[in-house]
């Protein structure tokens, strides 16, 4: 299998967008979001259906890539997060088939 | 006033809401899907569209309508500026909070114009259909002034990375509600009375229902919002929930007599004016400003604005302009 | 007899339920949204309790209605431990599994009371409005019996790690089904026949069709719960689900002529009897005995004795009601 | 022709098809969740097929029924053939694209057809009940033609890998519109007029109501899919989705004069015929022809021939019934 | 970038809440929970949209965090799964703002 | 603590079921599915509330267990890709209760 970065942002549903467009033009070539339901930060809580304003909703966006297109696309979020609430972590994983990536 | 304010009171869908928020209250875990809650509000604003569409497809444009219109948007443009003034004197709030809590307040809430119209509906006071593109015309302006409001002083920022030119636009623009309301309005308005038959039994007659429903909902987002937001804001925050609306509504109330408005649309226009927006403008806040604190601009508009409104703000506006016309 | 039976089997949403249960013994891949099909639950429950509070509020609280009261209470409280006692003595469930079932037979199904409801109108047989505030007395008691069951012989255990107190009071008292039926009976009974008059288009015409819809879901729950549970319980399990109805029923029987109800309360009350959770109780015992089996429990009360109370039970109270009464 | 194509136009349907359409094209963030959107597409099958259903209790089963039923597998079986052999002939879509896309135009759009459905009534032309259960028929057949053309050539080929014998037949027979819409039929065959009378306030009146959320909804798809769709396609591809409709609708109507169909059934099998499914088939695509490419099918189902026949096939196709019937 | 610990806790719907005051108490300064829709374990699978009852719900709660508060919350983690249906996994991770954990 | 291996599969809804069939056969004793929503691959987005076909919808499927196991299924898993869209990975975690993987 061949080595790859597994990056994890967590961030609100309204800059979902954002972070796209800065990990396709940084090379990225795919990403998958994901909702979440609920969630804890600064002593604060949030849960999907119990507040209609939807103002506090997250997303958890998963993209795998190769580390050169990876740290490319960090410094850019980085920016991003100035601004935005969210989370973001990076990690080692091992893919199939390399070419996708 | 007493009576009207015990008609409001007792009406079904002002005890659904009163029922939610209590449940929120006493921390129920009861709460109704984000989807179905969704699905609802559209409806809402296709019926609330339609309606007012048809309405307006029966009487002509006049220049008083267009004078109308004229206000409503001054007064979202111009709201905002006295908000943010108030916030900034009085509570501890940031810049940016205070602008983007202003936002909100120069906007509208459907919902609450809605009760309101079924208030005057049940009191036979009469009122226009074009009140609904009145609204809906109201929903934008705010958020422009907010910006300002936020960027004053500062350097010519950078926009924040991964945004495109445009998006904000988008959203302020086209967001689900502009887009529904309009839209509806203008299919009410080409279909008219006729085409409105086949639809009734879906828009017209359940309405009542649905909005009992959609108010449980708002009850359970109203009391979470307080329960936990109530914390982050201090006592001129809080007391700012209640004394702006009716420093709104009073300002809505001259502009209604220079237009020499009825009682019906006076009321309407207090309460446009009075409302404070709890979707719309909230998303848009966290494209424009996501520096600021939701917490703080919804337990305000939501926690606190939008029930005293409910409860009390509609009966009370009623009433001043039952009273400046004279009326009883 | 084989009328009522007939009748019941041809009505709309017994078709919907046979519908759904045929299709996920099929293994068809369909399937209603979760969120859409809460939303759905939530409607009837508000549209029940609205309906049993705008009855109530014509009549007025007697002496009688406070016995009904106290012996649905008293047999929430008791079926629980007849059903745990059967279990122990002829299957091999575990106490924990046993206790969580016997919950389950304790507390009620509201969509099984307004199947009988439904069966009774269309026999125009009379039944009395606060029968649903009979069914919401009847939910919690049951829990409360399964759990002293559950921790019998044992040493006083610890709180599950994280738990904190009062969360289990909250889920059993302030669940979705009692808020909201407890909540909508208020408001019925607030807003009388008048107010009921604005909201009937959305609670009371299109109820029956709802409930097409949302049993054609309850159907492809059961079937799909039977498939992939039934291996999991053994025939005396099985036996247990259609068994334990019939002896709740039985005794609701003796204790709706000790009360004197008449034909239309007395098969609802063993209907409630009879009937078993499978939203509110299910979710309690995920927070108050985690180590029981789920699918035990659902396949027993979904997927047996709820069919099997819609199909055979209701035709058959209302029948031995008839008789006990005299009539025919 | 031109007062039916303007009837056509400004229903309230349409007009809301439009306004999504619009909104996506204008990249309007606005969308209807999911969860709702299912929920009431389960709502509208229910209604038609019980409507359906209802119809055919009335009439009894003749030989010219059967006919009309044999002739519509026929084209379900045959059009996609033709359809497969359009775009490989002048596109430059692969194989596997062109038998998956294939197989959506062989089989139906039943929002297509109750839209046809809707115009004839409103032009009083009578229809028959059973004609929703030749679009039930029609559903699955295309599909076996797909994948026998794909499969052309080709050796023998391995099952993919983790499938299951018997997954694609359940998902082709046994997917959420089949189930509903026969199972709905059934029902409303065996409640006949009188149990239709308890349901029809929810599956009846709002109707048309529902139909306008739903077209939003579809409108917002279509939008999506086309803005984002098109570039995968050439023009030859393009064309294919305008006139493919055209071919298919032509030789429905050689077949309805065959069978001696009078304007109402002819219209309705030429508006099956031409329509192209967007939710069954792309599902059984998904399991069956994994390597071709959604974005292909769907931008010319739900893209580009839904909108025509919306918009211009179905007056179309009526006025051309009429003629051929010697009608006007 | 800093290393840190990720916690993924597939757990109950219904013990969210109780994982998420475990969390808390330990210090892990923020949690985001995202919804399963289905699952398979022990020979039975669960499918969200396909039991009323939801009482087969799981969730999966990411939590990033110090590893010595991760380590303190898996103590009192592994006392809740002796009770609760629940799977709990460590890995590795590497975050941009070592100060907001 | 004990090394297991994380696999995360991010795959169309239509295939969740035949992959599920491959990780069971493999041997891998449970694995929990998460819904996606939106994502970006190979130039083309995707919406789940924008697109009522739901013909590209993707589920994010999860399973921990032994490396051994997850070879197995590995192995299985890539001729599944062959005909399917999906992004595979496997990472390195920890796990409390070896004995239930
Ligand atoms: N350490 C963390 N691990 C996982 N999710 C987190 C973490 N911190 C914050 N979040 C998520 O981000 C949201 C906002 O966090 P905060 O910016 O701390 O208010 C929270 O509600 C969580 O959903
Ligand atoms: N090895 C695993 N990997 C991922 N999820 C799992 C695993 N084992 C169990 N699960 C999840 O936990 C639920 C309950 O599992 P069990 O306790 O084995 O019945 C399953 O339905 C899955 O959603
Ligand atoms: N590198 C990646 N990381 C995460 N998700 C991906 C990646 N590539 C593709 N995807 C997901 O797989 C879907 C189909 O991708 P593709 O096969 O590239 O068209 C995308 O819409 C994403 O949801
Ligand atoms: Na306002
Ligand atoms: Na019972
Ligand atoms: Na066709």
């Amino acid at each position: 299998m061949h080595a790859m970065k597994r990056l994890e942002l967590i961030i609100e549903r309204m800059a979902m967008k954002r972070a796209g467009r800065i990990l396709e033009s940084a090379g990225v070539k795919g990403y998958t979001v994901v909702p979440a339901l609920a969630g804890f930060g600064q002593g604060t809580y949030w849960q999907r259906d119990r507040d209609m304003s939807a103002s506090q909703d997250m997303v958890v966006m998963i993209a795998i890539s190769r580390e050169a297109v990876m740290q490319a696309a960090l410094d850019e979020l980085q920016k991003l997060l100035g601004a935005h609430i969210g989370v973001l972590s990076v990690s080692d994983v091992n893919v199939l088939r390399p070419d996708r990536f | 006033m007493l009576d009207l304010a015990l008609a409001t009171l007792l009406s079904p869908v002002v005890l659904f809401f009163v029922l939610g928020l209590i449940a929120a209250l006493l921390r129920s875990s009861m709460s109704i899907p984000e989807a179905f809650a969704k699905g609802l509000a559209i409806y809402l604003m296709m019926a609330i569209g339609l309606k007012g569409g048809i309405a307006m497809s029966e009487s002509p444009v006049t220049l008083a309508m267009i004078g109308v219109f004229a206000i409503a948007i001054a007064l979202s443009f111009s709201l905002p500026a006295i908000a943010y003034g108030a916030l900034r004197v009085t509570s501890k709030l940031s810049r940016t909070d205070a602008a983007a809590t202003a936002a909100h307040y120069g906007s509208i809430s459907i919902v609450t114009f809605v009760a309101a119209t079924q208030l005057l509906a049940s009191a036979n006071i009469e009122s226009s259909g074009y009140m609904v593109a009145v609204a809906a015309v109201m929903e934008a302006p705010a958020i422009i002034t907010a910006l300002f409001l936020a960027s004053r002083g500062k350097q010519k920022s950078e926009p924040v990375a991964g945004s495109e030119s445009g998006e904000l636009f988008r959203e302020v623009l086209l967001n689900a509600s502009v887009v529904v309301l309009v839209g509806a309005l203008i299919i009410g308005a080409l279909i008219g009375t006729d085409g409105a038959a086949q639809i009734s039994p879906f828009f017209v007659d359940p309405f009542q229902g649905v909005l009992c429903l959609f108010l449980l909902d708002m009850g359970l987002s109203a009391g979470r919002g307080l329960r936990h937001g109530w914390r982050q804001l201090d006592g001129a925050a809080l007391g700012f929930g209640i004394y702006m609306p009716l420093i709104s509504a009073s300002l809505a109330a001259v502009a209604s007599i220079l237009l020499g408005l009825d009682t019906g649309d006076m009321t309407l226009l207090m309460v446009l004016s009075a409302s404070a927006s709890y979707i719309a403008v909230p998303a848009a806040m966290r494209l424009a400003l996501p520096e600021a604190k939701p917490s703080v601009y919804l337990t305000l508009s939501l926690g606190i604005t939008f029930p005293f409104n409910i409860a009390v703000g509609i009966p009370l506006y009623l009433t001043v302009a039952q009273w400046l016309q004279g009326g009883a």
